[in-house]
């Protein structure tokens, strides 16, 4: 049987195929396991512009099919960034996506300006979404307003793509994914983790150091599912789906609702080469059921 | 280190709480050394149990193709790990992380494991024993009946000291004499540490004062094992600051000297 | 050992402990499993005025540690449930507790006044969370003006105890809350299900008649959770949490996060028998850690 | 009705898709009737597959108490119960629903299984024969190979005719002429089907056009099984009325004349 292509387009940038690691779920770590070329972009952890800690353990805590995650967003800064870690990901071709994260919106700009001059890096995930650097989990992409912002400086700051990260902690995630096209996002990536907590019975205190966390994994797959669904039937720009991947299966579901790629988080952590099977699976059902490319998939549930 | 199927030969009680697995994996003995760790998957699929677990290699048979390990069953992870039969097959990711140094001139150490502890210790008091090296080890439980690797330690030639929660032997203050003592006797050139933190504190503070080299081989909640999440990261104090590491890949196994929150 | 006391107190009402049915996962049927009087409370599937049919099939999709449905709001009508349906429970001392839906703040009133004249009926639980009623998944309870809106008027039409069931479908579930107080609602029911969807890949068809479904089950705890401590952290009336609990051990979670009481949904799906080994749980723990009361433990969690 | 806990004595691969699952379940076979079904907690734990499993009655062998299920090991809930060895629990929760009605005047009936259908229908079969009512039983199925009971409803002294994917016979309209050719004998009181809805809608126009009873055995995806959630409801026609019922309630076995959407 000849192959199905598995290539799509997210704006300027072509993937070989649409499946991606999530940002803070992947690091050159993984180049031992699986060969990175393979995959259709590499995603980094968020990076900020100077040195942060992170937050105090513990980091971590597992629910029923789910991660509870406060890492918070640990960083050596982006000056080291640039000069340890991007020489690395010149050996492979697979296009590098840093995802940038900042406190406000002129550190943004700044983050994207001093990427920019990388040839290296050939996009940008604007992380405004993540649950744990403020209070009781608010951030940028809570507001559309805000969102606008943020995307709207980085927009004036680079010519890569960019891709806005949005959070799933919202009531109408399609308004925010909709001020982020407004912006000139070139993507919306749906989503970031849903804000979760757990308890220790036994010591009463809180599983993790920070109170509260993000949940990924198998258990957030039909809420995001959901989110990728309602964000691609109002948006034009392509949307990349996140949350509980771990199966080519799973992938096609999120392609079925609309998404035009995918990462693939947690399921990282306990399959180190899953995102390779997973590619592979993908390819088998495209030539089980005659497509020619996976594009033909992009938004095809029927309803 | 990769991502292997192994096939459990077996998998037995060695008390009440503690089982010894044994997988046949071939070609990871050989690669692995005593402080490195295996990620094993220990339900049939994601949603039984999502994430792997860590497990110190207990043995390695690089003749027989055969790792070990020694774990506790404690939760719903490990209760999985616990059910399964000869034959099973078994994920295992490793080996994984910094295992302990013995250096060339160093002729006798001093090893206090606690608990299950004692598993992670186990490799390097072989290899130790192999080379010839004198080794003090000892062995702290909360009974007499969970002290465990009291014979097959003195059968290789270490000196093996229990202390238990049941008598209060085991108490910081009572082992930091027991470990005075020992160093009184003037031959230690390093000491190593598994299992307990308050243990890791006392130790730490006795290498110190001796000016002993030591490690410590330290337990975190880990999601990758692999060093992409810093979900396991802890503060240490290295080169006069305090750094964030990450157990699974810098670790687990640290000098004592570099320890700030055990 | 002296039993602890599990007895709990919502607004006027007096439970004898806090574990209850939630609202669409119960009916008379359980009691030839269990006897109904050693539950806290006893909550029904949530009934409307006029007889209604529910969504088309399937109305079930079982996804990772959760379940989705979209039963809708099948109902025989009011006067109906009155009729044939109160008749049962007054064989039974644990209070009822009728769940109420409506489309308009004045049926919500409606039946407010048709259930209060019969005294059997000891509560009413307000069901302004339900996703399925209305496109998109929108309802009262994403609206704190509409949810004030809809408790004042049932407020104004019952001397029982009122109970507002929210949504996790929001982005300030504790403004929701705020609101519904202040309306007078005696407790908060924190909450319905999380919105949700799920496709076969093969026939490439949602698995839902309705396309998307409220997601419940072990999956969600973390999240409802994190909505539970938020939200008793800001009002004055006793919160009952609600979503995944399927142990002692969740209960406690809930508990001791703010919850003054709880409600088991999917769980009694899977072990009819659940609830009261769930009690019993209760039980041995206070026991165990030398609690007199399960009220010590309200809101205990160290942060 | 009630939640118990039995034990599995035997668990063996029929063909190479379906199980034959034995049960010890004291006191529980002689109270199912032929029709019912149990809810299966086929996983270890909620989070492994979170709901049970309804499987209809295949066999209840009251002197042994136990209960027979023969299964299609089809997802990964089939799939946890096909690990179950001999000597494990099986919670089960049962019988449940309504089954088949045979009537005491009926002397003469005809049974029409598609696949594992065969499985629910067994029973009704069995305790036909018992009353010396004559049975006539078509079985359909995709190939020879996956035809089942053949040779076990012949024992019993039904006449079996199967019907095949491969040859073409198990087209409905094939079906119909063989079903219209057995009533033509002149014989039949009533008819019964289970397991595909094209043979469920023409029995049920044959049967309405002989103006014979029929009954049909449903499946709908269930959470509960015991009449709560209302997640396995159909619409029938009852009393001049489309009303919604519950498939493990009200059901799982319908008269045909109210079936609406099969
Ligand atoms: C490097 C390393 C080596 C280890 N070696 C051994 C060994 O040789 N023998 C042994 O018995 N145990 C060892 N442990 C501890 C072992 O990993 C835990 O006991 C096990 O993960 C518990 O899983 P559970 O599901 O049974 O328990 P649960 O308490 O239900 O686990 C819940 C979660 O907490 C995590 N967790 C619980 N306890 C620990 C712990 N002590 N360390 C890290 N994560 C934990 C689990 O991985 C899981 O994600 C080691 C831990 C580490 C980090
Ligand atoms: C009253 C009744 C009696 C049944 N008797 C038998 C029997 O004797 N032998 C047999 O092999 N099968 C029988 N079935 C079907 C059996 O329940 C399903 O094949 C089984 O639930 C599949 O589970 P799974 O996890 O392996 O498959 P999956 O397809 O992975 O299941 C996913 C979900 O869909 C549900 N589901 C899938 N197929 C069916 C179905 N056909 N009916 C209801 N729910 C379904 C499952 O319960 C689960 O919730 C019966 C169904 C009902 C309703
Ligand atoms: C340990 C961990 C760290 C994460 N760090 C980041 C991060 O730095 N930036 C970000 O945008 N998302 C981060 N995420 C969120 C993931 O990128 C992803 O959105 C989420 O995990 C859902 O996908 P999954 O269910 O496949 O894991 C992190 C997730 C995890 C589990
Ligand atoms: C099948 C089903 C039907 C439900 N019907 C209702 C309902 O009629 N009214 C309501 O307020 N909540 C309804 N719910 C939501 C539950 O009351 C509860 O909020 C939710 O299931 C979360 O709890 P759980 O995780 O314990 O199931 C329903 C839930 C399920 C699973
Ligand atoms: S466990 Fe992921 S970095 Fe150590
Ligand atoms: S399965 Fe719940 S009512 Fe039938």
């Amino acid at each position: 049987m000849t192959s199905a292509d598995l290539s799509v387009q997210i704006g300027q940038l072509s993937l070989r195929n649409p499946v991606m690691p999530a940002s803070g779920t992947f690091s050159e770590d993984l180049a031992e396991f699986i060969p990175l070329n393979e995959l259709g972009a590499l995603v980094t952890k968020s990076i900020t512009l100077d040195v942060r800690e992170g937050n105090p353990g513990p980091r971590l805590a597992e629910t029923a099919a789910g991660l509870l995650n406060a890492i918070g967003i640990p960083s050596k800064g982006v000056a080291q960034f640039i000069a340890e870690t991007l020489p690395f990901y010149r050996n492979f071709t697979a296009p590098l996506v840093p995802s940038i994260s900042g406190d406000t919106a002129a550190e943004f700009a700044r983050l994207a300006v001093l990427l920019s001059s990388e040839p290296v890096v050939r996009g940008l995930e604007v992380n405004i979404s993540c649950p744990n650097l403020e209070d009781d989990g608010k951030s940028f992409a809570m507001d559309p307003v805000q969102t606008y912002r943020v995307l709207r400086q980085v927009r004036q700051a680079t010519r890569l793509p960019v891709w806005a990260k949005l959070s799933p902690n919202v009531q109408s995630i399609a308004e925010v994914a909709l001020a982020a096209q407004e912006a000139g996002a070139d993507a919306v990536v749906v989503a970031n983790t849903l804000l979760g907590m757990a308890i220790d019975v036994e010591t009463r205190r809180p599983k993790l150091g920070n109170v509260t966390g993000g949940l990924s994994g198998p258990a957030v797959k039909p809420i995001i599912l959901r989110m990728v669904h309602q964000v691609a039937k109002v948006v034009r720009i392509p949307v990349i789906g996140v949350g509980g991947i771990r199966s080519a299966e799973d992938v096609l579901e999120y392609l079925m609702a609309g998404a035009t790629a995918v990462q693939v988080g947690t399921y990282n952590f306990v399959h180190p080469q899953g995102m390779v099977e997973v590619i592979a699976g993908l390819q088998k059902y495209l030539q089980r059921h005659g497509y020619a490319s996976v594009r033909e998939l992009i938004g095809s549930v029927i309803t | 280190m990769r991502q292997a199927l192994g096939v459990v030969r077996r998998n037995e009680w060695v008390n009440g709480r503690y089982k010894h697995l044994t997988v046949y994996a071939p070609g990871l003995a050989q690669v692995s050394q005593a402080g490195q760790f295996f990620h094993l998957l220990c339900g049939a699929d994601v949603t039984s149990v999502l994430l792997r677990r860590p497990m110190s290699i207990y043995q390695m048979d690089p003749g027989r193709d055969e790792l070990h390990f020694l774990y506790h069953v404690k939760g719903e992870g490990t209760r999985l790990l616990a059910e399964k039969q000869v034959g099973h097959t078994l994920d295992l990711v490793g080996p994984l992380g910094h295992g302990f140094t013995l250096a060339a001139p160093w002729r006798h150490v001093l090893v206090v494991a606690r608990g299950v502890g004692m598993a992670t210790l186990a490799p390097l008091i072989a290899s130790a024993r192999q080379r010839d090296v004198a080794v003090d080890v000892i062995l702290s439980a909360r009974t007499a009946a969970d002290v465990l690797g009291e014979r097959e330690f003195q059968a290789i030639g270490a000196r093996v000291f229990t202390v238990t929660d049941a008598t209060g032997s085991s108490q910081p203050e009572a082992v930091r004499m027991r470990v005075e003592t020992l160093l009184g006797q003037g031959h230690t050139d390093a000491v190593y540490t598994c299992g307990s933190a308050r243990l890791t504190r006392m130790l730490g503070e006795v290498a110190n004062r001796w000016g002993l080299p030591g490690q410590v081989a330290l337990e975190e909640h880990m999601a990758c094992g692999i060093g992409m999440c810093q979900g396991c990261t802890r503060v240490f104090r290295r080169e006069g600051s305090a750094v964030h590491l990450r157990v699974c890949r810098e670790g687990p196994v640290f000098p004592l000297a570099e320890v700030m929150d055990a």
